[in-house]
């Protein structure tokens, strides 16, 4: 399980999250939505160890790693799919997937059965990272990341210029992937896919936790939620 | 022949081994949007390249309003109207916004850039860069940092760019990667209202607003057009179905 | 009113490609200066040292601050880019100058600079006696090799004609590039050639990496090197075995015999627990002399001991009698010309060996104004 | 990039330094120094032009220095013709130099760049060491190079030197303002920040980057016939890459890319190197370890921090 | 036939002085300024160790190990946090350090010329091709050789060099992968400097050691690292051997043109392949 409690995280002198609490267990998908620049890939980072905290706690199965590096962090069972996906231009299509894999114990998930699911990059395998299109580095990336066999598995915008055809069948895969006993936490601004999803939703607005709870309550609330998400009301705090 | 504002004969394009653009021929009539889809890796992209003049070593012949283009620099096609966004925002990052719009709008006005009358030469930029920032939305953030806005901005910012010097062919590269699902009604209203009198070719995944933005779209799919006509049509087309759209579409 | 002190301004390298001379220069002026107690004209001497990295631009920079900070006289510099570019300040600012280091003959040409002296050799005096040198050994086929640089082409040409003259025949020049690193092509040509003697005409590390790669191909086994001032015990340093063997012109050596060589040498290496290169028997030398010309004159015009020193004679030099040239203010003096061979203990592990010494009227050409 | 409130700050503060220098002291070291400064600080203005305005490392400045220098000395010792002509066939042959080296050099960006104008520079360095010294006089130089010679003063006074120099430094710096906060100065700020942006509204990148290395060519050009005026001599050294090496880093010692920035950077690095030199004879480590500290704790530059400081002060106070 | 010898050994001695600036700038797009001076100090560790035991060959590994110490220390207190800066801080940074190194060496060796002895089992030279060639160029040659073998296979051969790659270009998202990209920035900085020092126990028998050695042979470097393209350690064998080659040719037949020679071939490459002789291009949008 991870979570962040209670955080705080700022760029610079301009604070991004304030008093963030998020959780995500190891046998659910949780999705975080909201507005562009409301924070959702401030606290996938932050997750990830990629930012420090001002204030708060990072927690991994009740274990504090606030002051871990991310290296740790990412051994411990963690992989982020960055928003601007931050393929590796200098290495082949191969050597981005086995970078993966390298500080990783094997798993179910091996670079054959990534090409499988993902048979573009089967194609373009000896291809140099910055020579991909926009769509298959976002699969190079998703690949990677699974190669690691996370048990957590961070989603910033995974479907980002994927064609529709992708964005099913992704669907598919995060299914496979969840059965496999990965939790995932997902980021999107295509509210299609964490609906079909997730079973627990957070709103950020402004860098706060806007609304919680489950894909039912979700459903239930619909008409609230949509306007806390275009209008930023009703702070939880 | 003065309506096809864009036209592409023989069009090829390799990388090593592979064909990223397989022989694409294709008129793009003036005042039409056309939507261009396809799955990923299909070339979309590298044709735009072609057309914009990011990618000179093709084969074939790239024709604007009759005149060859196909071995002008992209500068040079901007000056015969051709103006392009970028899938991934290039903007001024460390510029505030209206001083990004200033540098655009100032190539309308002179190639020629005198550094003597400086504020005189301003004043007359003021009134286009007013009305784009109307358009955009931009108005109340004209002196924010362009690289510290929000990403629905900068992509608004970027069109902003592209639409200043006034192109009559708009290239439009996935310009609504990233942007927030409440947000993409607004910026499809702003590119609908970009299109108006020009020339438009849109590369874009988002189907809702594909359909509903071009009059007629092209499928791309190994380098080459499979398919093409109205948004019912290529909806209904079931090759489209198979290699793009998926079946439940 | 008389000034408080008399200020010289030393101008040196004390980095760069010289940097090495430029510290042994400083150590000769101040043991000049402490032997006659600190003082001239009954004031004490002080000297500003100024470091031009051996580049002539910091030397105009620092000449002329310390003209400002109110030289007396500038001593110095080193590389004779340098000096040549002290020298028109020093000109233009009525200022007396001392060179005791460079040795292009340009510094010294009759009517250069009324300001200018040099004490010590020039190239033109050690290429006659590199000429006397070949002669001497009775070499038939010379290979030169010298620094494209404008003064060793010059000292080239005019040994050239020369040897010719005297029916040494030249079988090869080359001219690598100043600071040139790599000599093993053209030490294979000499090799392949049938040259009974080699000509370096160059200095520096120039000519030390030339006499090392030499020697690592046996050149010097079988073949006399040879050169104006290709070595003395700091360059036989750089180059260490195989330098045993070359020839050189030298400035000045502590084996000198007189009873004032014995006396700086023994007050040197009490000083500075070593023996006196070249550079700071020079500097020392010729500090000495023009002090006591200051001395002499009992004034504090500038122009006096301008005029006092040229003309002025030298009996009791470091290495004999030296007569100040009063058309071009070069001293002319004894050629002394060694051989390196390997030193004995306190001595460093290689020195000069003074093989032969040349008077004045051997190597130098009468001054006509 | 409009001409900030601390550009003109500062520009006001210089004038009066500038004209009250000569009245505070006479002595010709002080006066060579300040003097000296100025014909730097022309230089690093024009090189910052190039590579605080454009983003582009040039490691070949050096060669339109020595060739400014040069020029003014062939011009005026072989064809005997006046100064002022040897100053202009100064920069328009160092900026001619620079159009050469861009049409090799803007083939390649980033520290490619900086490592081909390294390359070609370095190559003028040995033609004018050795090959040319016909002309050049070599690795000896060539001495006794020319002052002005208008209305019958005495340059040779470091004094009335002074205040040409002065005189010229004071117009290249409004020039430098006025084209900074221009049309023409956007734009190339605008290619440093997004290149292919630019292209792509219709600009000829390529050109205008050509221009701009054209005009920082020529500045320099101006301020090696001066520095070759100053020193009466000029050599192959100014050609060296450790030259351009100087520039470089007293541009970002005082400020990249920003109007005051390179002048102040001259001021500290000649300052500190005569003070250090007086000082102690390990100047030159202690001149290093300045240069490390100040690349990790001042990143932009001296008056670059400042001037962010300044901005920072202003904006809190501005709030409250 | 010598010529093709003495050509290979020019070669082989600059690609041993090219190799460390290479790689730290081809892995981790770093333009170390101070390679000269590590070079120089490399040089000046191996004689001082030769003199003092006798051993050419401790020298050298003390040179070796101490430089690359260096460079770590470099690397560790300094340059990290310049990684997110542009080039040109690190240029100064560099620059700093060839001061202070060069401060440093004055210090403790003074400014004398200083002489390496040629160990003994490499001081012979045997003859061929109708020339003398000393042993200790044919020695250059084969260190040069396995060294460049050895470092192709470390680096674009293996794991490690994968890794290298791709901390160069993104060293968040390698620790975003789990894997220690500082610890592996450090590594090769470390290893290019103790390249440095190598080079400089190596060529330290040839050349007077002084301290302006380094100050020119960081040209050469450059010039390697030019023609051979950005960080490939294939083009720089090879634009080091070109080199060598056209050096030694030069040598025989005309000697002061020489380097002009050498940066006619650097332009005349420049013109026909912009980036370099090994590079390959990218895409730009
Ligand atoms: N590197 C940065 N430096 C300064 N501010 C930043 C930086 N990155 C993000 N921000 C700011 O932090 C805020 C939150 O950004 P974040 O990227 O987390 O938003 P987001 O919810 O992921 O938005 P989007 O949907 O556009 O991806 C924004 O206001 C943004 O401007
Ligand atoms: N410079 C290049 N070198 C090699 N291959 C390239 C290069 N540019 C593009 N390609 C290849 O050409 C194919 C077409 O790429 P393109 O970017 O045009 O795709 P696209 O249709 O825009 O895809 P997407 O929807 O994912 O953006 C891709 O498979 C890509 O890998
Ligand atoms: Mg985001
Ligand atoms: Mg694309």
């Amino acid at each position: 399980m991870i979570a962040l409690e209670n955080a705080f995280v700022q760029y610079g002198a301009a604070r991004v999250l304030s008093d963030v609490s998020i959780k995500a267990a190891q046998d659910e998908i949780i999705a975080i939505v909201g507005r562009n620049g409301a924070g959702k890939s401030t606290t996938l980072k932050t997750m990830m160890g990629l930012l420090p905290l001002q204030q708060g706690r990072r927690l991994f199965h009740q274990q504090d790693i606030s002051r871990q590096a991310v290296e740790n962090i990412s051994r411990l069972g963690i992989a982020l799919v960055p928003d601007s996906r931050r393929i590796f231009p200098n290495l082949s299509v191969m050597e981005n997937l086995r970078m993966g894999a390298l500080a990783h114990k094997p798993g179910y998930w091996t670079i054959a059965r990534v090409l499988e699911i993902f048979p573009r990059l089967q194609e373009r395998i000896g291809f140099g990272g910055d020579q991909l299109s926009g769509g298959e580095q976002q699969m190079l990336s998703i690949a990677r990341a699974l190669l690691g066999n996370p048990k957590i598995l961070l989603l910033d915008e995974p479907t980002e210029g994927l064609a529709p055809l992708i964005v099913n069948h992704l669907i598919e895969i995060f299914t496979l992937v969840h059965q496999q006993g990965t939790g995932i936490v997902l980021v999107e601004q295509n509210l299609k896919v964490p609906m079909r999803l997730a079973h627990r939703q957070y709103v950020l607005d402004h860098g706060a936790v806007a609304w919680s709870g489950t894909a039912a309550e979700l459903e239930a609330q619909r008409e609230t939620v949509e306007s806390i998400i275009t209008t930023g009301v009703n702070h939880e705090h | 022949m003065s309506n096809i504002a864009l036209q592409c004969a023989n069009v090829s394009v390799s990388f090593g081994a592979l064909k990223a653009i397989d022989n694409v021929n294709y008129d793009f009539e003036a005042g039409r949007v056309y939507g261009l889809i396809g799955p990923n890796g299909a070339g979309k992209t590298t044709l735009l390249n072609v057309l914009a003049g990011r990618l000179l070593q093709h084969q074939g012949k790239v024709m604007c309003h009759g005149e060859d283009i196909s071995a002008l620099a992209p500068h040079l096609r901007a000056r015969h109207g051709i103006g392009r966004s970028f899938q991934i925002t290039k903007i001024y990052p460390e510029m505030t916004v209206i001083e990004n719009l200033r540098i655009a709008a100032q190539i309308k006005h002179s190639r020629f850039m005198p550094f003597w009358i400086a504020p005189r030469y301003d004043r007359r930029l003021a009134d286009d860069i007013d009305a784009m920032l109307k358009m955009t939305g931009l108005a109340a953030h004209r002196h924010d940092i362009a690289g510290a806005m929000s990403y629905g901005l900068q992509r608004a910012l970027e069109l902003g760019l592209t639409l200043l010097p006034g192109p009559r062919i708009l290239l439009l590269d996935e310009p609504l990667a990233g942007i927030g699902h409440q947000e993409i009604e607004a910026a499809t209203r702003l590119i609908q209202s970009a299109s108006a009198g020009r020339t438009v070719l849109l590369i874009e995944h988002n189907m809702d607003v594909i359909m509903s933005l071009s009059e007629q779209i092209v499928v791309m799919c190994n380098g080459s057009v499979i398919a093409q006509g109205t948004p019912e049509q290529v909806r209904a087309d079931a090759t489209v179905r198979s290699v793009y759209l998926g079946e439940d579409e | 009113a008389d000034p408080e002190v008399f200020k010289i301004g030393g101008v040196v390298s004390l980095s760069g490609t010289y940097g090495v001379f430029g510290d042994d220069m400083r150590k000769g002026v101040e043991l000049a200066i402490e032997q006659r107690g600190g003082k001239v004209l009954g004031k004490p001497i002080q000297v500003a040292w100024e470091d031009d990295e051996t580049k002539p631009q910091p030397a105009v920079q620092k000449t002329t601050r310390l003209i400002a900070d109110g030289a007396q006289m500038i001593f110095g510099a080193v590389s004779s880019a340098s000096s040549i570019a002290i020298m028109n300040i020093a000109k233009q600012r009525k200022i007396p100058h001392l060179v005791t280091m460079s040795a292009d003959d340009k510094i010294t040409l009759p009517g250069a600079s009324r300001y200018t002296f040099r004490t010590s050799n020039t190239l033109g005096m050690e290429q006659r006696m590199a000429l006397a040198y070949s002669k001497d050994q009775k070499l038939k086929r010379v290979y030169g090799v010298t620094a494209d640089y404008q003064a060793t082409r010059d000292s080239w040409e005019w040994y050239r004609k020369e040897a010719e003259k005297a029916g040494i025949e030249i079988v090869g020049a080359d001219f690598p590039p100043l600071g040139n690193r790599d000599f093993s092509s053209i030490a294979d040509k000499i090799a392949r050639s049938n040259a009974d003697g080699i000509a370096l005409f160059m200095t520096g590390s120039d000519s030390i990496t030339m006499v090392k790669q030499a020697g690592q191909v046996g050149l010097g086994k079988t073949r006399k090197i040879f050169g104006p001032v290709i070595a003395d015990e700091t360059m036989a340093a750089g180059v260490g075995p195989t330098s045993v063997g070359v020839n050189s012109g030298v400035r000045y050596h502590f084996t000198v015999d007189n009873a004032a060589n014995k006396k700086f040498v023994e007050a040197y290496r009490k000083k500075y627990n070593e023996f006196p290169s070249s550079a700071a028997g020079e500097a020392f030398d010729g500090m000495a002399w023009w002090l006591d010309v200051v001395e002499k004159t009992g004034s504090w015009d500038r122009e006096k001991w301008v005029e006092a020193f040229a003309g002025s004679v030298r009996e009791n030099s470091l290495e004999g009698r030296k007569e100040m040239n009063a058309c071009d203010h070069q001293a002319r003096q004894d050629g002394l010309w060694g051989e390196v061979v390997a030193g004995k203990a306190p001595q460093p592990a290689y020195v000069m060996k003074i093989a032969k010494l040349y008077p004045p009227k051997e190597i130098f050409e009468d001054c006509k104004q | 990039m409009n001409l900030s409130r601390f550009d003109v700050l500062i520009g006001l503060l210089m004038m009066p330094v500038i004209f009250a220098l000569p009245f505070l002291t006479q002595d010709d070291f002080y006066l060579n120094l300040a003097t000296l400064v100025m014909i730097w600080s022309i230089f690093a203005v024009g090189f910052d032009f190039v590579f605080g305005s454009l983003g582009m490392v040039s490691f070949g400045h050096a060669s339109f220095l020595g060739i400014g220098g040069y020029a003014l000395a062939i011009v005026t010792q072989r064809f005997g013709l006046p100064f002022e002509a040897g100053v202009l066939a100064a920069i328009i042959l160092a900026a001619f130099c620079a159009w050469v080296f861009s049409f090799f050099a803007l083939r390649v960006s980033g520290i490619f760049f900086a490592l081909v104008t390294l390359a070609l520079s370095q190559l003028l360095y040995i033609l004018a060491d050795s090959k040319l010294r016909e002309w050049t006089g070599g690795a000896d130089g060539l001495p006794g190079v020319a002052r002005p010679e208008i209305l019958g003063i005495d340059f040779f006074s470091s004094l009335n030197f002074y205040w040409y120099v002065a005189a010229i430094f004071v117009l290249v710096m409004a020039a430098i303002a006025m084209v900074r906060s221009s049309p023409f100065g956007r734009v190339i700020r605008g290619i440093q920040q997004n290149e292919i942006r630019t292209q792509q509204l219709g600009y000829d990148t390529h050109r205008i980057k050509q221009i701009t290395f054209l005009v920082s060519g020529a500045i320099s050009g101006l301020a090696g016939a001066l520095l070759g005026s100053l020193l009466m001599y000029v050599n192959p050294q100014m050609l060296h890459w450790s030259t351009s090496g100087d520039v470089i880093i007293m541009t970002l010692l005082g400020g990249a890319g920003t109007l005051w920035g390179p002048v102040a950077g001259v001021m500290i690095f000649e300052i500190l190197k005569e003070w250090l030199s007086g000082w102690t004879p390990y100047w030159y480590g202690i001149l290093g370890i300045i240069f490390i500290l100040v690349t990790l704790y001042f990143p932009k530059g001296v008056l670059g921090e400042i001037q962010a400081f300044a901005g920072r002060i202003r904006r809190r106070g501005g709030k409250s | 036939m010598s010529t093709i010898i003495i050509g290979l050994s020019l070669g082989m001695l600059l690609f041993l002085l090219a190799s460390g600036l290479t790689l730290i700038f081809g892995m981790l797009g770093v333009i170390n300024f101070a390679h000269g001076a590590l070079y120089m100090l490399g040089a000046y560790l191996s004689f001082d160790i030769a003199h003092r035991t006798g051993s050419f060959a401790l020298g050298v590994i003390v040179a070796t190990v101490v430089v690359g110490l260096a460079g770590i220390a470099m690397e560790r207190f300094a340059l990290r946090p310049l990684y997110n800066r542009p080039h040109f801080y690190q240029l100064v940074l560099t620059f700093g350090f060839i001061l202070v190194l060069t401060e440093a060496v004055k210090l403790f060796w003074g400014l004398g010329y200083k002489e390496a002895p040629m160990p003994a089992l490499l001081s012979g030279s045997v003859d061929m091709f109708g020339s003398t060639i000393p042993v200790y160029r044919l020695f250059v040659i084969g260190f040069g050789a396995a060294a460049a073998i050895g470092l192709f296979a470390a680096l674009e051969r293996s794991t490690f060099g994968m890794l290298v790659r791709a901390a160069s270009s993104d060293s968040e998202m390698v620790q975003t992968l789990g894997l220690p990209a500082s610890t592996i920035r450090t590594a090769v900085f470390g290893f290019g400097a103790g390249l440095a020092g190598l080079a400089g126990a190596i060529a330290a028998p040839l050349f007077p050691i002084e301290l302006g050695m380094g100050t020119n042979t960081i040209i050469d470097c450059f010039i390697v690292v030019i023609l051979g393209g950005l960080g490939n350690i294939r083009g720089v064998v090879a634009a080091a051997l070109l080199i060598g080659m056209v050096r030694a040719i030069g040598y025989t037949f005309m000697p002061s043109w020489v380097d002009v020679l050498t940066f006619a071939m650097l332009i005349a490459t420049l013109l026909t392949r912009p980036q370099g002789l090994f590079s390959r291009p990218v895409r730009s949008a």
